[in-house]
């Protein structure tokens, strides 16, 4: 697939539709791939890469990108389709000047959970028929792909693009996921033991602000969080109190408009499962409000930019749940 | 369970009030004489849709114990659609709340027309009531601005 | 007045007479109104004045078929036939208060009369 | 040398902790590690490292430095400084060790930084020698040798036990205090396992990353670089590279107004942020560009050329772990000097 | 540095009471910024307010907390105190310290601590209180009325009066509404049409007025002064301005079988058609759902008789856009229909009717040529059962809740009519109150039982049969003989309970105006603004607002012109300042306040943004138009960034609030 992808690359380069190619970029290792604009056939002959570790969303960059000068080809997986989608809504691309082209989605691995297995000193990683071939200082270590995946791969909601300019493999469907699980399983618990179980993560946060500058629905031109006239700008969490603001309202803010493309919980160095509270606003919507998918299309309104005069009360809240 | 109900705690509920309907039905509970207790200290807004979900978190950052958000009765908003809004966000807001592990009866939406001023007054006594048994806000305050 | 009686048959029957606006409209649809010394009309003021014990030795109390014909019509949601039905509980109620006692019963009895009737009519009029 | 069987370093640790407070690198319920006050039962650590680095005692993420209240004209001001009590941090890898060398040049150098000091005086640091090292280890790089850590004391674990060496006075009270639990033992063993690891760390892949380029007088050659602009198209501008670095030592202040009185505290800053050293006037580094040649500029540049030459990083890893995109200080160093 | 002015008012002894209000004074003065910290009997009198005016004055105040009552009170007294010395309007608070404190409060301790919490957050408040400066708008000099009924006819020629234009837009192809439909009026008995008629005419011959007939609103924008508002004007298939109205063509039309609405389907009309003879305009419409040209090409008598050609089997419906400073809603009533009512046998039984269609057979321009006839069998009815409140005063479930207030007054007269017009035929009236307040109401309906001998027996109607005999059986109570009585009918007239127009609910969309549960437009202030909705510049005239009957619709349908009048007087109105704004350095674009917001005030605009390395980068950021804007705040939670920000209620002003109450 690598391969296609970049002869195909080349050539839009060469016949002068696109200018840029957003893609990945190889690194020191196995598993450290960095998106990277592409301008010429020798850089991506060199570094352009596509494999079980390019699992970072680069439909983000295209905010800016598509704002440059001549068209951007991106690559992007099912789920980048949708937070491309959900920028278009938001007019925050140029979607006329990017060229997407579809390619299958993961699942994709996730260097953290090999090295969770004790596993150091790594040099290379193969997948060999599902199972994982690593190279390490001490020796050859072997363990099942599926238990490096990635959690947000895991739990994958679609293996469809909802856009794209051309495919290249073929499209995938909408899927069952069991993606609510863990928020249900938070949900039967007693507030005490949700309390403490989010304490335990939330305190972990170091507002290294990782989770926010990822997601492709945080593009704000000036966060709140970093805006002093907005009176909750903080580079720090000073007390616990803050942990749960930055993250309560950051959630509230992408409610909505959050695809669940899982990049928070990814790129969080202290491995705090920031989705599961955007995934907690999209079961609520889709219990309280109807079925809605962000991203799925450029035109529906946003759940919280609309209702209807028979929608629940607020006191919904107390009725349901344990306790 | 809690078996102390918190009869000596004074809980500080804040309590943010659409001008045209639920302030209106706070003056009218004063009007009419209504009492309610002097823990409530009420915020007017435009709409209840003005009432930002960090409103409502600042209110506990600084030591709020309950926060209420009164608006007109859905279909009644002086501005058409302003409490439908409000209905989606607090719902939300406070489904967020409570997965946080923040205790339910902290948070509340109540529709208060302005010829309701008994029940904005049943309203403020109950919740009061209902906020003082779960005692002091511990588990969404500021400890910096705790009072000494 | 006897007001625990009236709190009684409030409560059993879940009506609130309130709401009467006295129209008449279930007296001019009960199919026995000219068995009845007092109207299902009648029934619903008594109720609200608390003159529940005159009902209670009322034949009318009997002669309601509970077809709910006045519950159907009543433009306020009054159902009368549900008030009726309390004040007969009432009298049900009270110690030696069954109309029908099970020895009464084999004269009454008509061939052609289905069982269904029998029983219902043992759970109306007895304990 | 003295040494403790590998079983009884609960022992050792119960002992410590029975006098002043002790922290080691245990294990999470994500899996990673992070220096945790000890309690009894608690084990160290399998990982090489821990996610924050250990600068976190003596420089933590968000510090009061004083209060104020104001009532009617009149400003009260409140010194809220404590003495800090002794602590000891156990397990220390060389590469933290040597960053707290580097914190010091800029905090115990005048004016001395008395928050700073004050903990730096009462934290005893006790080293742990490195015997697996990973791949994205590069501190010999920085000159400094993982099987030879610095700090108050060091330990080195060999086959089942832990022996123990003093350099400072403190490093030698952490030895007193545990005295009874520990024996002589054999060095011999202890050699062969260090001479293992020596032979693991030639072969490491970023063995051959040199500073030899770099240095305070390389202003010029790099500051203008085209390279800058493709190094950080994809830099998210977040943190995570300066908040798990052990050496980035950056703080801004802040007044907080907590309805009673102000606290004026400071918390860790990033030069990575958009609001990062802003002004009245405005920010002096507009574009991420900019923001993210501070930060490798810094490191490789400007800190050696106020500093005798110390670079300021100690190849400890951790930003190439841990960045989100994958864009670390090894990246930037092999494509500057890549003319 | 702020300077600020704190005035606590004793309101007699309506705060003094339970506050103590010295405490209060002397607390405040002490918060940072207060240079001055009063108390005064009555701040709201001539010489409390001097009190205020000289301490701006003499402080070089930059903001003004007034601890009296509700600002809903005196919020306005306050600003134009400080406007008159010299401060902008908008940089004072009112702490609400009577209605919400003192009033409900007794212990003395408390309710002052409460006080001064209040005062310190109006003061956290004042202090970052902007000057605020009310933009003006001009007003369109033309007024909309809604419907063409008695109500909107009233109107438009009050309006017209005044001189200003008009517009009427009625549904219907003709105006005069329910009104022409109505053989007498009651108390007097004189004719609807003949003093309907001549208004009818008026309205079309005045200057002032347009009647856009067969016409509906598609579309309403802008706001009070200024608004947009899209007219669809129906294809009627016949050139307006051409026909003459002679009627040739519907004599000719060959399509006969079609229930005539105007007569409540009583009998027919033709495909080709002009509602009744006094039409206004008196213009033929074709009918589409029934011509046989427009269903299926075949037939086109109507265009050749037609000697000015004024058919146009192409026409289209027809959008037209107009301004317009005021608008009156004069949608009127319906009566219910009465499918749900089985007992009384309104769908088997032709000789059931409802009032209004008791109106037309009665009528002289009715289907029987105003002779009483049963529809059924056209005989003359013997015995007719008037049943009242039908629908009315019911359960939600059952019907409408509200008395339709117009039933007891035409029922009476019904009555009256029948039993002059025919002396042998037995009226009786089943009613459960007589209600009748009115002028000369109680004589009218004492008339008909003792002049008219009309049969008033209280009592609900339970049940009505038709018989096979033709006959119907009216099985009913007569409370007061305590007996269940079974009438021999020839007919029955049911009261049918009157709801609002169909139409009204989407309008009152378009409006943004509110409606009750019922579908009853609101009024502003059910005793001091009945005419008025709560939307600036929507006034309500007629039953669109509640039952009513000719001279209560004819004196509302006055008093809303009079309020549109005094609307358009004026050249511009002011414009309430506390409106949203947007930063363009922080907003996305993104959309989310333009789709909330309910006015449609917000815009996007592409902006040429200077970057920090000299570059420009063009953004789309949204605007604020401030005139339209009404300072809900929706959009300032929408907004992620925190670009959108409502003036007088702001962010951060609302923040300080919350810091001080929870000091």
């Amino acid at each position: 697939m690598q391969k296609a992808m970049i002869e195909r690359a080349k050539q839009l380069l060469a016949d002068g539709t696109v200018k840029r190619v957003i893609g990945w970029k190889r690194g020191e290792f196995a598993y450290d791939i960095t998106p990277a604009v592409f301008e010429t056939a020798e850089e991506l002959d060199r570094d352009f890469v596509f494999d079980d570790f390019t699992a970072a969303n680069v439909s983000k960059y295209l905010v800016k990108e598509s704002r440059k000068e001549g068209r951007v080809l991106a690559f992007l997986k099912p789920c980048d389709t949708y937070s491309l989608n959900q920028l278009t809504k938001e007019h925050r691309v140029d979607r006329g000047n990017i060229y997407v082209i579809g390619v299958p989605g993961g699942p994709k691995l996730d260097i953290e959970k090999i090295k969770g297995k004790g596993i150091t000193g790594i040099l290379g990683v193969k997948n060999e028929n599902y199972t994982l071939k690593i190279d390490t200082l001490y020796g050859e270590e072997t363990m099942p792909f599926y238990e490096a995946v990635l959690d947000k791969c895991a739990s994958c909601k679609s293996k469809k693009h909802v856009t794209y300019d051309e495919l290249m493999g073929d499209d995938g469907d909408i899927l069952e996921s069991n993606r609510f699980d863990m928020v249900e399983k938070l949900e039967n618990m007693t507030s005490q033991e949700r309390y403490d179980f989010w304490r335990s993560e939330l305190s972990k946060c170091i507002r290294c602000n990782a989770c926010r500058n990822v997601c492709p629905a945080c593009t704000c031109e000036n966060c709140v969080f970093d805006n002093p006239k907005s009176g909750v700008s903080n580079k720090a969490a000073a007390d616990s109190f803050e942990e749960n603001m930055f993250h309560i309202i950051r959630a509230f803010h992408v409610a909505g408009r959050c695809t669940d493309c899982g990049e928070c919980s990814r790129v969080c160095p202290q491995h705090i499962p920031l989705h599961l509270l955007n995934r907690k606003f999209i079961k609520d919507i889709n219990a309280l409000y109807g079925e809605y998918q962000a991203g799925a299309d450029t035109e529906s309104r946003a759940p919280l930019n609309n209702y209807t005069a028979d929608d629940c009360e607020a006191s919904i809240v107390h009725e349901r749940g344990v306790e | 369970m809690q078996v102390n109900d918190n009869k000596d705690f004074q809980p500080l509920i804040v309590a943010f009030c659409c001008n045209w309907c639920s302030y209106a039905g706070a003056d009218l509970s004063g009007t009419n004489r209504l009492n309610y207790p002097t823990n409530v200290k009420i915020i007017r807004v435009p709409c209840s849709c003005r009432v930002n979900p960090m409103f409502i978190l600042r209110a506990f950052q600084r030591g709020a114990d309950g926060v209420i958000l009164c608006g007109c009765h859905p279909g009644d908003c002086h501005y058409t659609s302003g409490n439908y809004f409000t209905r989606r966000r607090m719902t939300l807001l406070f489904s967020m709340l409570d997965f946080l592990g923040i205790e339910r009866d902290r948070t509340r939406v109540e529709w208060v027309s302005a010829a309701e001023g008994a029940k904005f007054a049943a309203t403020m006594n109950e919740f009061t009531e209902a906020v003082r048994k779960l005692g002091p806000n511990r588990r969404l305050e500021d400890l910096r601005c705790r009072k000494q | 007045m006897n007001k625990n009686l009236k709190e009684q048959v409030l409560r059993s029957s879940g009506a609130n007479v309130l709401k009467c606006m006295r129209c008449g409209k279930c007296s001019a649809t009960c199919p026995s109104y000219d068995e009845m010394e007092y109207h299902p009309h009648q029934f619903v003021y008594m109720v609200e004045k608390g003159d529940i014990e005159t009902l209670m030795k009322s034949e009318s109390l009997y002669r309601c078929l509970t077809c709910f014909a006045c519950v159907d019509r009543c433009p306020r949601g009054v159902e009368p036939a549900k008030v009726v039905e309390a004040v007969r509980l009432a009298a049900v109620r009270q110690q030696g208060g069954n109309r029908l006692s099970p020895d009464m019963i084999p004269d009454m009895l008509d061939e052609d009369l289905p069982q269904q009737a029998i029983v219902t009519a043992l759970r109306k009029y007895a304990k | 040398m003295l040494r403790i069987s590998a079983d009884k370093l609960d022992a050792l640790f119960g002992a410590v902790s029975a006098k002043q407070k002790l922290y080691i690198p245990a294990d999470r319920a994500d899996g990673e590690a992070a220096f945790t006050e000890y309690a009894p039962g608690m084990k160290l650590t399998s990982r090489l490292n821990t996610v924050r680095s250990a600068k976190d005692f003596f420089f933590p993420q968000t510090e009061n430095l004083v209060e104020f209240k104001l009532e009617g004209k009149k400003i009260e001001i409140n010194d809220i400084r404590e003495e800090c009590d002794d602590f000891v941090i156990f397990g220390v890898r060389a590469c933290d060790a040597r960053s707290f060398t580097i914190l010091d040049k800029v905090y115990l150098s005048d004016p001395v930084d008395t928050f700073y000091k004050n903990r730096r005086d009462h934290g005893t640091v006790v080293t742990l020698a490195c015997d697996r090292p990973a791949e994205t280890c590069f501190c010999q790089t920085f000159g400094i040798d993982p099987t030879a850590p610095e700090g108050d004391c060091s330990v080195w674990r060999a086959e089942e036990y832990y022996y123990f060496k003093a350099i400072t006075a403190k490093g030698q009270v952490f030895i007193d205090s545990a005295a009874s639990l520990l024996e002589e033992g054999n060095a011999a063993e202890l050699d062969s396992a260090v001479a293992k690891t020596k032979a693991v760390l030639e072969k490491l892949p970023l063995a051959n990353v040199s500073t030899k380029n770099f240095g305070g007088d390389k202003l010029n050659e790099y500051f203008n670089s085209d390279k800058w602009g493709e190094l950080s198209e994809s830099c998210l501008g977040c943190g995570t590279c300066t908040f798990v670095c052990p050496t980035c030592q950056c703080y801004d202040i802040r007044d907080f107004d907590t309805g009673n009185g102000i606290k004026r505290y400071r918390c860790w800053d990033s030069c990575m942020y958009s609001d990062f050293t802003k002004m009245a006037h405005g920010n002096p580094r507009l574009t991420q560009l900019e923001r993210f040649r501070q930060r490798f500029m810094h490191k490789l540049v400007y800190f050696p050329a106020n500093n005798n030459g110390e670079f300021g990083c100690v190849g400890c890893g951790r930003c190439l772990s841990k960045c989100p995109i994958s864009m670390n200080i090894v990246k930037v160093m092999k494509a500057l000097e890549d003319k | 540095m702020q300077r600020i002015g704190v005035f606590v008012c004793h309101c007699g002894t309506n705060i003094a009471a339970t506050v103590d209000v010295k405490t209060v004074a002397e607390t405040l003065g002490h918060e940072p910024g207060v240079v001055i910290s009063q108390d005064y009997q009555y701040m709201c009198s001539e010489s409390g307010q001097n009190l205020v005016k000289n301490a701006i004055k003499e402080h070089n105040l930059t903001g003004v907390v007034i601890c009296s009552c509700s600002p809903r009170m005196h919020e306005n007294t306050f600003r134009k105190a400080a406007a008159a010395a010299g401060l902008n309007p908008y940089l004072v608070e009112i702490a609400n310290i009577r209605e919400q404190c003192s009033w409900i409060h007794k212990d003395i301790a408390t309710a002052t601590e409460k006080a001064i919490i209040l005062g310190r957050a109006a003061v956290a408040k004042v202090h970052l209180n902007a000057p605020l400066t009310a933009g003006e708008s001009p007003v369109v000099k033309r007024a909309l009325v809604i419907g063409g009924g008695i109500a909107g006819i009233q109107t438009a020629l009050d309006i017209a009066e005044a001189g200003f234009d008009v517009d009427i837009v009625e549904k219907n192809p003709t105006i005069g509404g329910k009104m022409a439909q109505i053989d007498k009026t009651f108390p007097t008995l004189d004719c609807a049409a003949c003093i309907l008629t001549p208004k009818m005419v008026e309205a079309s011959q005045n200057e002032h007025i347009t009647i856009h007939s067969f016409s509906e609103v598609a579309e309403v924008k802008g706001f009070v002064g200024n608004f947009q508002v899209k007219i669809k004007k129906k294809a009627r298939f016949v050139d307006e301005t051409k026909c003459t109205g002679c009627g040739l063509c519907t004599e000719k039309c060959p399509m006969k079988k079609v229930p005539n609405e105007f007569n409540m389907g009583l009998d027919n009309r033709t495909a080709i058609y002009i509602p009744f003879a006094q039409a206004v305009p008196k213009v033929a419409t074709i009918d589409p759902n029934y011509c046989m040209m427009l269903k299926n090409g075949k037939c086109g008598v109507c265009s050749k008789v037609c000697s000015v050609g004024a058919i146009d089997y192409k026409q289209q419906d027809r959008f037209i856009e107009e301004k317009y400073g005021a608008i009156v809603v004069a949608t009127g009533f319906n009566p219910i229909k009465l499918d749900k009512y089985d007992e009384f046998a309104y769908n088997q039984c032709p000789d059931v009717v409802t009032s209004l269609e008791l109106e037309r057979l009665m009528n002289a321009a009715g289907p029987n040529g105003g002779t009483l006839l049963r529809p059924s069998d056209k005989t003359h009815p013997h015995t007719i059962v008037f049943v009242q409140c039908v629908g009315s005063r019911c359960d939600d479930s059952k019907g409408k809740p509200y008395c339709s207030k117009i039933c007891c007054m035409y029922t009476a007269k019904h009555a009256m009519l029948i039993r002059e017009k025919y002396p042998d035929t037995e009226v009786y009236v089943f009613y459960i109150d007589v209600r009748t307040p009115g002028k000369n109401f109680d004589e009218f309906y004492r008339r008909a039982v003792e002049q008219y001998n009309v049969h008033y027996i209280k009592g609900m109607v339970g049940k009505v049969t038709p018989k096979s005999d033709g006959k119907i059986d009216v099985q009913a109570s007569d409370l007061l003989a305590n007996e269940q009585l079974h009438i021999n009918a020839d007919m029955v007239v049911l009261a049918a309970a009157i709801e609002p127009d169909k139409t009204a609910r989407p309008l009152a969309t378009m409006l943004t105006t509110q409606m009750d549960t019922n579908d009853f437009f609101t009024e502003a202030h059910p005793k001091l603004r009945p005419v008025e909705s709560a939307t600036a510049g929507i006034f309500l005239s007629g039953a669109c607002q509640g039952p009513k009957d000719i001279p209560e619709t004819v004196a509302q349908a006055s008093a809303a012109a009079a309020k549109a009048i005094g609307l358009l007087c004026k050249n511009s109105i002011t414009c309430n300042p506390c409106v949203a704004h947007s930063d363009e350095l922080m907003c996305n674009g993104c959309s989310s306040c333009e789709k909330v917001c309910p006015y449609g005030a917000i815009t996007y605009i592409d902006k040429e943004f200077r970057m920090p390395d000299r570059t420009t980068k063009v953004r789309r950021v949204a605007s604020v138009n401030p005139a339209v804007c009404q300072g809900c705040g929706a959009c300032t939670v929408a907004c992620p960034s925190g670009a959108m920000d409502l003036n007088g209620f702001s962010n951060s002003q609302i923040m300080a609030e919350v810091d001080a109450i929870c000091k």
